[in-house]
């Protein structure tokens, strides 16, 4: 098992269209998207209603990539936008596919 | 009760349901399918009608005119927003694009009043509907950043003119246009008779949905609770007027003020939150959904239709 | 096949998909849309026919003792279950809060089963459906815990009285009641005509989850089994000389004993789970939703009417 | 318009908005509930018509043969594509599987155009249905692993029998013959005359979900798409000239026609995904989906309904 | 990128109004929200039905506040609800606002 | 606290009956499924169709039964399915319990 970076991001639902294609600029090579609901600075979402739902995505690449992906997102979004970014370390095979 | 339509009171039971926190919450998946159905039947209707119509070129004009003066309201609004509110102009824009823009639901009320009253109108207003939504998104995107100021365009157009409301009525549209009131027939039971009840339950959850919103009232402050009432009535004004001045019906010059007086929640704050990153959504949707819409359906619309009768009454 | 309503015939085929452990399931979004529209139909319906009485004043003394008896079910479960199944206190408490609430679906089967006979009933029992639905709450988590012993009866009530059911009930029945039959006319299609094709899906989807809560059985056993069946049959009987008592008409006593001999599945569950945390879910819920609904579906309500049949006959 | 019925034009109004890449999509939750509804509305109209029959067991022989004698589908279909085609032995076992199923919804379209054109048709179709699912599943799986190579057959026959898609049109088929028309009419309104509305959404998704798989065309290559519209022609010949032999109706023909040329796209896909987990998906998902559908929607249902006008005025 | 505290509760959907007023009572500043299924030792719960449905509450959150929900969730509610809890090291941006 | 680890599978939705076996044959004694859609070298699974959507597990265990699932899942369904795994290091209260 190799380490690798897993990126997860809570964005928006509002986000989706944008955000995935600055995923892959940024070197991903895939990603994983759950719907989410939740609470932060900018109050509830509940996810009862498209604009006030969430998104989760996660995504396994190399260092490199994940400091972009964050440096990105972070960047572009953080200042208008409801966002969490994080990184972990986690394992995985063949990592050079991600 | 003979004021109001029992749409309404399933709009007030949400909107109880949610000041009281009730558990009662509608799933998101539940409320897509049916805004995708109301968008399909209002649609289909008006294309079923237009149908009937002998030459549907001569509508051409007078949606031209409503549609162009339509930009009335979201003009009227930014320098309101601007200069009398001091917002800032992100917001303003944004704000002026909803007010702009229409509310599908405001306009199925609008219809149900009148059919509760027996009160007829001019089938192509559904037509109407499709052309008064994107106008504004573009002229909010406009006032926001002006011209040619590093706005994605081409993201806009796609944003706008394939966005679901816009294609589900345009396609429902031409669908119950080609095949007419025979063809169709079999569908006017699932998309006519059930019509008010599948409204019910979108109310239901548009009032709990409302209740929610009211907290972004707070930070709207007292300025766009006024703008929330006042914008609406003036515009809705001159829809009276334009739509006099078109010669339609009492019904139908009704629903065109209903129309220009209504806010888009559907539409316009998806589009805005991509075009306008850096305006405050909590400032619109307080705005169009907290105010507008429960003015709109429960004093609104009659005002609007009174306005009507008066002006018809009095201009002979 | 004329002693079962095909409702029945839908619930058995969940079931039967169920036990062979098909892929066929309703999810979860699916199954609460249908029981909001269950939920505001049997109000709307209530409320419109509680437009039609002359006198709702006179009502409330029928109402009022009908639910005061109510409690008898749960006062005589409760000491059933704790010194007979030796059951601990609050297991005891949270079936026997279950049991003393009603089931609106069981509701819903029995109206089905009337209907599909020709037979009347008093339709001020929807009103009564809400009345039954919360008492027993309270009173089971008052034998859970006494009084004053740490509960929070604050939010206690908050969970009872603005549990959905409650909400959707008490206020679709207040809009069919303020808008009546006229008014709301355009409705009965969608909540009237089409009652009993979504009550299907809802009855298919329940039998996939009773085929479920099977296993629950097991941890339930025998003792359970039996008061699952044994208890409703004598709560039924109360109800059929209460509605004898208070003059009901055979329909309407018939659905009188249904609503005493049916066990909560959404009410009580979710208020129980917060209210009386150390009582183990799956012994309630395997009793109510694995012995008691299929028994009231299938042998219940057709016994019920038996029984209600013979006493009128009897008493002349 | 009168060579299509609307519900296509709501496929077509799908497929555009998926080609635009506009937002519109049909939750994977409405598309399931949509499917649920149309499986139980086609069970139950089968059976009712089936409890009119005077003698069932007459039916036996004809089902029997209908059924054999689509094992010339897959049989056909694999040589072709291993040979002709050159593709993997899973990947020809696995398309001629989808092939030699059925599509419920194409079913469902060839009905509706053959009630508005008030052609009647032998009610057992729908019985047929159910019986056509499956056993191209059974041969496909042979197909691609030989006989007792380590296939679990016991999985497979799970799969195959308990799916949702057979134990729905089992269930409520025999729901509706038991209870016969009389007993279930209560759910005409809500299964039957509402079962274009319901429809022209499920196509409204699945116009979507085909532009989606428009993708995987490109994948399956020219021969992939020669194939999805020649051995559907094929196949409908056979299915006519069965038809025929047995004695069916026009409609009756082209609906076994229709049947014979549809490929399924929710029994077979599942099922052989974990059967042949080696097969592509893409390419039977792309040809059966993207090529089929839509040719069998818009040219083939009105292709088989020609051939089998000319054959019976040719046959006297 | 500093270090800060991931902690994820999987509990029982029932749960959801009453373990959100403890999070942030514990000092939680947000959280996000997945619906789920799963099973454990109380058996399947397979969310057909609002009863045997999951929810998975991630919060990030510096470590003490991380210790009390954990602490305090455990305590709680392990004894009479279907429960997980664990907490994961993760890196973020500008951890001063979790 | 004591760490364990947590494994992550994202995989198509078709494979939910044939990899739950597996994972408690592997040893697992729970797992949490989210239902999520994504992306990844077979392209894009939008969810829209039972047939294009993922799921994700998380299995909460030791060292040993990681090991085996990552290898298992690996061996069994990589070849033919859609797959990503993935293991982290976390940190729970009464680790024998998984
Ligand atoms: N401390 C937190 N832990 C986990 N998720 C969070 C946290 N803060 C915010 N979020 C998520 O990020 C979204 C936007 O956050 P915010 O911009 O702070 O409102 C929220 O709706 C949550 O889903
Ligand atoms: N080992 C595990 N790994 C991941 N999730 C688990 C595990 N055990 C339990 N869970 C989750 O926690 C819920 C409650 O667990 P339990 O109380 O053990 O039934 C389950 O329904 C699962 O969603
Ligand atoms: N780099 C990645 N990061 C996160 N999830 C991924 C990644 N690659 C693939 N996936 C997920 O795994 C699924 C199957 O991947 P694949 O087999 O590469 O198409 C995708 O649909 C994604 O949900
Ligand atoms: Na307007
Ligand atoms: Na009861
Ligand atoms: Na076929």
């Amino acid at each position: 098992m190799e380490r690798i970076k897993l990126v997860v991001v809570v964005c928006e639902d509002a986000l989706e269209p944008v955000i995935q294609p600055e995923l892959l600029a940024a070197g991903a090579r895939g990603y994983t998207v759950c719907q989410a609901s939740g609470r932060g600075n900018r109050g509830e979402r509940d996810a009862r209603w498209s604009l006030s739902a969430n998104i989760r995505i996660e995504v396994l690449c190399n260092a490199e990539v994940a400091g972009r992906i964050v440096g990105t997102v972070y960047d572009k979004f953080s200042a208008n936008y409801g966002l969490v970014v994080y990184a972990v370390d986690v394992e995985v095979m063949r990592a050079g596919r991600f | 009760m003979t004021g109001l339509d029992p749409v309404v009171g399933f709009f007030a039971l949400g909107l109880a349901a949610g000041f009281l926190r009730s558990d009662l919450k509608l799933s998101g998946g539940l409320m897509d399918t049916l805004s995708l159905y109301l968008l399909v039947a209002i649609g289909l209707k008006g294309g079923m009608e237009l149908a009937l119509v002998a030459e549907p070129g001569a509508l051409l004009l007078p949606i031209a005119i409503a549609v162009l003066m339509s930009a009335g309201t979201p003009l009227l609004a930014y320098p309101a927003l601007r200069f009398l509110g001091g917002l800032r102009r992100p917001d303003a824009a944004s704000i002026a694009a909803h007010y702009g823009s229409v509310s599908v639901v405001t306009f199925a009320v609008g219809t149900t009043y009148l059919s509760g009253r027996g009160i007829g109108y001019e089938n192509y207003l559904s037509v109407l509907l499709v052309f008064l939504e994107f106008p504004a998104l573009i002229i909010g995107v406009l006032l926001a950043k002006g011209i040619g100021q590093g706005t994605d365009w081409r993201r806009l157009a796609h944003e706008v003119f394939t966005g679901k409301a816009i294609v589900l009525l345009v396609g429902s549209l031409a669908i119950g246009w080609l095949w007419g009131k025979d063809g169709a027939s079999a569908l006017t039971l699932f998309y006519g008779d059930l019509f008010k009840g599948f409204l019910t339950l979108f109310m239901l959850g548009m009032g709990v949905i409302t209740a929610a919103r009211f907290a972004d009232l707070r930070s709207a402050g007292a300025f766009l609770i006024g703008f929330g009432i006042v914008v609406p009535v003036i515009s809705a004004v001159g829809g009276v007027l334009i739509g006099w001045w078109l010669g339609l019906s009492i019904g139908g010059a009704t629903l065109l003020a209903t129309l220009y007086a209504s806010a888009s929640y559907i539409a316009a704050p998806a589009a805005m939150r991509i075009a306008i990153p850096d305006a405050n959504p909590a400032l619109s949707m307080g705005a169009s959904l907290g105010v507008t819409f429960p003015f709109n359906l429960l004093l609104g619309i009659p005002l609007y239709h009174a306005m009507v009768e008066y002006l018809y009454r009095a201009a002979g």
